[in-house]
């Protein structure tokens, strides 16, 4: 088993002709991902062609795609000025899930997007993230499925290359993946570590599950306090981010300090009086998850 | 767990008179006032405005009345006197390069008004209260009761009797209520039209003869809404950040200038922050947060490694490159070229792995750099250079 | 028992200053309802002075009357460019039932109204109808309290007079009511014939319904064919308009035949099909009830 | 059951020419035109438009092409000639007081949007057909899947993705596509800033260089709506509704004239509707529905009793009051009024009961007034009155 994405994943690439849509398309479907439909207004009726001589309809609208496909999961690849709107139209479509990977969408829009998913039903992860991967199942998204391998260890982060490191270093001792999920480092997102940490609850292939953080907002703690009552499945935290600074945004939107709230100590605190193994470094985790599965 | 309300976002702050002409725009009332950058203009415009007015420093910093920023003049050459004594002033470490001289009202009393982008509810929210004129956080930790939080739902917008909560909530005379309604909605039509990510009016005073005004005005724009609205982007003030910022921007890199040694360029957030979370462990102290983002293009290297480079304070270079998206030969390719067009005095460490690391580490290897695969490893290097430097 | 409406009721007046407001805060605390507070912005802290000597304070906003006196129920008798923000403002106050009575409100703000009272999860009676009353208990609006008396018929209808002839009918013959419902003769209304249906069948004391529609839309037809599926509970139907001409508005904004759709003809056929007595006359309607109650 | 889709409420209906002039106030594409009341007035607008034009009748009535009531002119004396055959001429019983005279286009296509509020959904509805300058409801009859319905969510609007996926249903062609996106996403503005009931181009045409433009514009504007867009009442063209209704909707009274002998006047949409019937179940016909409301105001019963007795076909008037709000004294106070200071030659029987009943009763038996209290009697009554005279 996997969480969100699997071998029953139909996917629809909206902005499938633009230029990081078309890489990462290729790279889906050679993780073994379903593509069944890209789209691009005014291009509908043409066909974007996959390298094992797969071709994949596009259309002008995602209503159209999912009547004609059945597609039940979409990514966007869209520029930020559209994404919001994009992500609208794939709720709207009946789409049931949702990854969002533009960066630098206004956070007004986002609300009421955000809004919008939840009124339609559907789940949608991200904006600002790399997506999902179920290692030999399917692949939404630019995470590297080469660094992957399945296993029992969810994982879920709020960035996208540390997540890379986490994920690598498992790997490369030997300790698969159910999926790895990045849930995107804008302040305002639709997926949140809760949902994945209940999703991954639900699964009874995840053993153990990794959880990465990074300073601003409060999710981590929630998070933590929610794993402790209803989790029941060991978790490694790490928190990035004790070195920075208040009030500026580090990279990501949503990884600033306001006023006292947010920092990593908070969070590594929280982690701790809540049962989470924290990792000092990155290669720590590793070593934690080992202990955690008793191997 | 306390109720925290957190400003979402990357956001470009702008000055008092600034924010002051986007609540104008939509109608709320301000003080009559203009910008001066020079003792002279300040007096002419005191002149025009007539009585007493207040000058007042404009520097994105608070605390710019205790560091003696905001002066009282009842007559021109007083004006004047006062812009010569702030232009140039220093508070909390920014240059003051500008003046607002407003008219000087007669204040009844002092109110909160405040609206941001809670990330908990993924919703704009209100913050008022009758305290107003100090800082709201200081309220809220000693008189929570003394501030009502509303938020306001994205998809019906602030709706009319919220305003009139907010506003009632402020005041128990209907005729002050009435007219702060009004200044709660526009507020609310300044924050959205402009992509605001926080906009504040503190203090909010009630007149002399009962007008409610806006004295003191504070605003954040998202930078990812200034992409629709390009005329925003010229509030910017450039002066007002270091150089460094300023040319990471145009080279579309996140850079945060730090007081230690030791550079970072890293690709991607998360990892920069653990990279630099990581000299700490190690013992040092890093310069700056940078992420290259996730391309590959080797221009971009270039910009970063002159910006950490231009910092006298750095003492030693570190790359911490995973790639997935991004090709470590096209990094490696940057540092080379880089290094090969600028003289790049402190040395360099280099950890790359994931696409093309082979490539990339005969790159590096023909021209003279060593490089390493693992994260821990180049951190300890780079922090012993630094500390060998 | 009743439905909506009983003696837990604790009544807000929005507009109690009003002409409308004022009058008839009087005649529903005459009734026995107990009327906990009004609201009118401006006059806050003022006192209403009902006819037993009970004094109803007066709030400026619904939350303060919320917060200050625990009322659950609003009733609205402000100025229809108002009356849209009144719902809101009852439904956004955490005011579990709000009755409209004002007429005129426009229909694409009562189409967002409705929508906000619906997300806040308030149900609206109205707008522009009589309100309710449950004989004994509780009356919200302004059917006339002497024309009713408790026992076992529940009554809905889309009309204000139309239900007085019928209730007064029922009482004269010593038919009693539970609940007396106006849904209101508006196009967009908040509780429709099936809302009413539903509540009346969960209320043991309503053995027996009368159902009064009229022109326009397809509400009565919907009904019949829940109540068919659904009720357990015989019904006496009685329609409006039969004579009326297509396309134009009969009174109500609600009554009226758009092309060949919302005739009476349609509705009757409707009810006969689903087992509901048909009344031709209004006065048919009690003996029908009679038959039903087997009396 | 069959989806059918109702205008709500009351509504005005406005002329194409005004409906023009909304939707380019908004930025839709009409052709260029004007509007005459003369003849003459016509030739100066053709002259002036230059090429071919169309003059067309401006009455609230489908079907006035195949009246006659729409006329190609290819010079201005041509379009004064039509301009006088048209002005003057009955379409469906309404006298055509005004023609439209706008510029010819080249139509490639032809193609159907609207826009109205769905009672069942409780929120605007598109409806858009490629099949345009037919009866949409003949399309649906005949060739339902040629029509895309579209429901707005009144919280968020026609967003763009919608209003881009009603064009993408009209043309494959994406830069036809794009038009249509934008005059749709304008009709929608038109709509909700007008307080519209139902807003329709029809048809919606390309022109033979590619562009798409309203060739005919249908709008109703909801009465409710109108209180808070006063500008908008100046549209009503009071010449287009008979004078009885323009008295009524003055003195506030809902009134709908009809071409029967028994004249109705009853408290209430629900009980005025169920005594036409009742008028019609005992073999008469009702002359009028009227709803006096829930007033009790005398002046209101004066205007009602006029405008029923100025009907020349009303051979009997009745009276059914059931008093709750409404007090029966007062109605019987307005009776005897009417009939003091106006002379009302068709008999009046009255039922009236409820709240005060016995001070009416005793108001109308001293001014000679006999009265009912059952329903069924009053009506029975005055239908046997009406045949009798």
């Amino acid at each position: 088993m996997a969480v969100f994405i699997d071998t029953e994943t139909r996917l629809v690439v909206q902005g499938i002709t633009g230029r990081d849509g078309s890489f990462h398309t290729l790279q889906m479907a050679e993780s073994g991902t379903r593509v069944v439909a890209g789209v691009t207004p005014g291009k509908g009726g043409q066909v974007f062609e996959i390298e094992n001589g797969g071709r994949v309809p596009i259309f002008n609208t995602v209503d159209r795609a999912v009547k004609e496909t059945g597609a039940n999961t979409s990514v966007i690849y869209v520029p930020p000025a559209f994404a919001a709107g994009a992500i609208m139209e794939a709720a709207d479509a009946g789409i049931a899930f949702i990854v969002a990977i533009t960066e630098g969408i206004p956070v007004l829009e986002m609300s009421k997007a955000n809004a919008f998913v939840r009124d339609r039903g559907s789940r949608l992860l991200g904006p600002n993230c790399p997506g999902l991967i179920s290692p030999g199942k399917a692949k939404v998204g630019i995470i590297p499925a080469q660094i992957t391998t399945p296993g029992p260890v969810g994982v879920v982060s709020r960035s996208g290359t540390l997540t890379y490191e986490a994920v690598d270093q498992l790997t490369r001792a030997g300790i698969g993946q159910t999926t790895c999920i990045g849930i995107g480092g804008d302040p305002i997102i639709g997926t949140n570590f809760i949902d994945c940490l209940s999703a991954f609850r639900d699964d009874r292939d995840t053993e153990a599950i990794v959880m990465i953080g990074e300073i601003g907002g409060t999710d981590e703690q929630e998070a933590a306090t929610w794993a402790k009552e209803n989790l029941g499945k060991p978790v490694v935290g790490f928190i990035a981010g004790q070195t920075a600074p208040p009030g500026r945004r580090m990279g990501h939107a949503g990884a600033i300090i306001s006023g006292s709230s947010g920092t990593a100590e908070e969070k590594i605190r929280s982690f701790k009086d809540n049962g989470v193994a924290v990792a000092t470094r990155p290669v720590e985790i590793t070593d934690l998850i080992k202990e955690s599965l008793g191997i | 767990m306390a109720q925290s309300i957190g400003v979402g976002g990357e956001r470009m702050d702008i000055h008092e008179y600034q924010a002051k002409e986007l609540f104008r725009a939509v109608g709320i009332p301000v003080p009559a006032g203009e910008v001066a950058t020079t003792p002279d203009e300040a007096a002419r415009i005191a002149q025009e405005l007539g009585g007493t007015v207040v000058v007042k420093a404009q520097v994105h910093a608070g605390g710019r009345g205790k560091a003696g920023g905001v002066k009282l003049a009842t007559h021109a050459d007083e004006a004047r006197e006062h812009a010569s004594n702030i232009l140039g002033m220093e508070i909390k470490g920014l240059t003051v390069g500008k003046v607002l001289v407003t008219a000087a009202e007669e204040i009844a009393s002092e109110a909160y008004v405040g609206v941001l982008v809670d990330r908990r509810t993924q919703s704009p929210v209100f913050m008022v209260s009758p305290e107003g004129g100090i800082d709201i956080e200081e309220v809220a930790a000693t008189n929570p009761d003394a501030i009502l939080r509303l938020h306001v739902d994205p998809r019906y917008g602030l709706l009319r009797h919220q305003a009139y909560r907010l506003a009632d909530f402020l005041y128990s005379d209907p005729k002050l209520a009435k007219q702060a309604t009004r200044i709660v909605t526009l507020l609310y039509r300044a924050f959205t039209a402009n992509s605001c990510s926080m906009a504040e009016i503190n203090p909010l005073i009630v007149t002399a003869d009962g007008e409610v005004k806006a004295i003191d005005a504070k605003v954040s724009i998202d930078d990812s809404g200034l992409r629709g609205l390009p005329a925003l982007e010229t509030l910017r003030d450039v002066g007002a950040e270091p150089a460094s910022e300023t040319k990471a921007r145009e080279a579309d890199l996140s850079f945060v200038k730090l007081d230690g040694d030791v550079g970072c360029c890293v690709n991607g957030a998360g990892l920069a922050m653990a990279t630099m979370d990581l000299v700490k462990y190690y013992g040092g102290e890093p310069a700056n947060f940078l992420d290259i983002g996730g391309s590959s293009n080797p221009d971009k290297v270039v910009a970063a490694l002159e910006i950490i480079a231009s910092d006298p304070n750095v003492k030693a270079i570190l790359f911490n490159i995973f790639g997935g998206i991004t090709r470590c030969d096209d990094v490696a390719r940057g540092i080379v070229e880089a290094t090969r067009t600028t003289r790049i005095d402190p040395p360099i460490v280099i950890r790359l792995t994931g696409t093309n690391e082979t490539e990339a580490m005969e790159i590096l290897n023909q021209a003279g750099f060593s490089a390493f695969t693992s994260m821990d490893e180049v951190v300890e290097r780079a922090v012993q250079l630094a500390a060998e430097a």
